[in-house]
């Protein structure tokens, strides 16, 4: 199955890109994906996307690991968000 | 009551808005409380740092149900009338507007509440992000202790 | 500091003034808060009662300095860059402006203290009086006891 | 010596008037002025002016009486204010 993954701001320029679809094997999970990651990302990505103040979102939703991927769906990671 | 939530590249005019809004209204509002954002031309803490540019980034869809789960929770804690959020993205240069709140009630304690904690929930919990640009580079700006501390206060923090 | 303080029959505009304030400031400012009191067509505390009118009345000389002093005050407590208060007086009838705050500073908390505690000030400070026309006749309007409280907290009181 | 005085709202709808020059003898006190000003007001007015809630104001600074007049002097009558 395809998932998208996106990256955004400081982890964007950890990950070295913005977005990225990945090819999974049916029934992955979170973690599945976080593997596969370590193989497709650039050295030290992966620290970055466990830090502590990362978010996750699952299809747009913020979603505490580990959980369960459905074809189509879209992860992100997001650092600490400021606005205003 | 009227709600109004938009994320855009464009700047937006505060009279356009006001307007509009005393147009909606009619005669049943006292109080219209408003705050813009602009960029600042020295870096926040660093007081002979100039900042270019600050570049602010969204997450479409999701960033604009953050500010809209902000306004609803503002509007269940006080009886608004009129809500308008605008929020721009893309690179802005000093002297730009950032963001625009405006509230209005029957009375000015709910105005003035309503847009503070809309305020304070932007710079903590509104899905954005943001990088200061100056001569020595970038550098992305989080949410200061001081941001996280009028958040608890909202919810009886001390 | 720049702060301007006027009394006047006449309208005033939001545009106007917030745009002005924008050119003095440039890009020292990142924080522009702002209220816009307006006539309700309904009194106080009566919600079936129809406002005709209100008629605001000052005392030419001591009312400005009433002001002028509030303005000082909160230019004590808070580093403000821009303050403007207009306040209307003579007769204006539903849905019309009767007061306009506007305090810039380099951050948001101070610009929003400063409105909030100018408004404060102005309901129960400054020298105005205000006549509630229905019609049923007329009454003159005094401070609430929430508006009595609101000056308390900025003093330390309960 | 001359001394003009002034009433706002209620005070002005309670002397029936807004402002009135009144005649005293030199060295005259506010309590002269009071004592002039209850032949020259409407029954009633004198009670309002007196009232716990009204302040005084002598050439536009709040003023506590007693104090002395001088030629010239504006004495005002305020009752509650409220603006915003």
């Amino acid at each position: 199955m395809k998932v998208e993954v996106r990256f955004f701001a400081s982890l964007r320029d950890a990950a070295g890109l913005d977005v990225r679809e990945v090819i999974l094997p049916d029934e992955a999970s979170f973690d599945s994906l976080m593997n596969a990651l370590e193989h497709e990302l650039q050295a030290g990505a992966l620290d970055a996307l466990r830090a502590d103040n990362v978010r996750v979102a699952l299809n747009q939703e913020l979603t505490q690991p580990p959980f369960e991927l459905a074809e189509g769906d879209e992860v992100a990671f997001l650092p600490p968000v400021t606005g205003g | 009551m009227h709600r109004e939530i938009r994320v855009q590249e464009q700047d937006f005019s505060v009279a356009a808005e006001y307007g509009a809004a005393r147009e909606r209204l009619g005669a049943c509002a006292g109080a219209v409380a408003s705050f813009v954002g602009l960029v600042r031309d020295l870096r926040s803490g660093a007081a002979d740092e100039a900042v270019e540019a600050l570049c602010l980034e969204h997450y479409p869809g999701m960033t604009e149900r953050s500010i809209e789960a902000i306004v609803a929770e503002a509007a269940g804690r006080w009886p608004l009338l009129d809500v308008v959020v605008i929020h721009r993205v893309g690179r802005l240069e000093p002297a730009a507007q950032i963001v625009l709140v405006q509230a209005a009630s029957a009375h000015r304690s709910a105005a003035f509440a309503a847009c503070e904690f809309i305020m304070d929930y932007l710079k903590t919990e509104a899905v954005f992000w943001k990088r200061e640009e100056s001569r020595d580079g970038a550098r992305w700006v989080e949410a200061t202790a001081e941001d996280r501390h009028r958040v608890s206060d909202w919810n009886g923090g001390g």
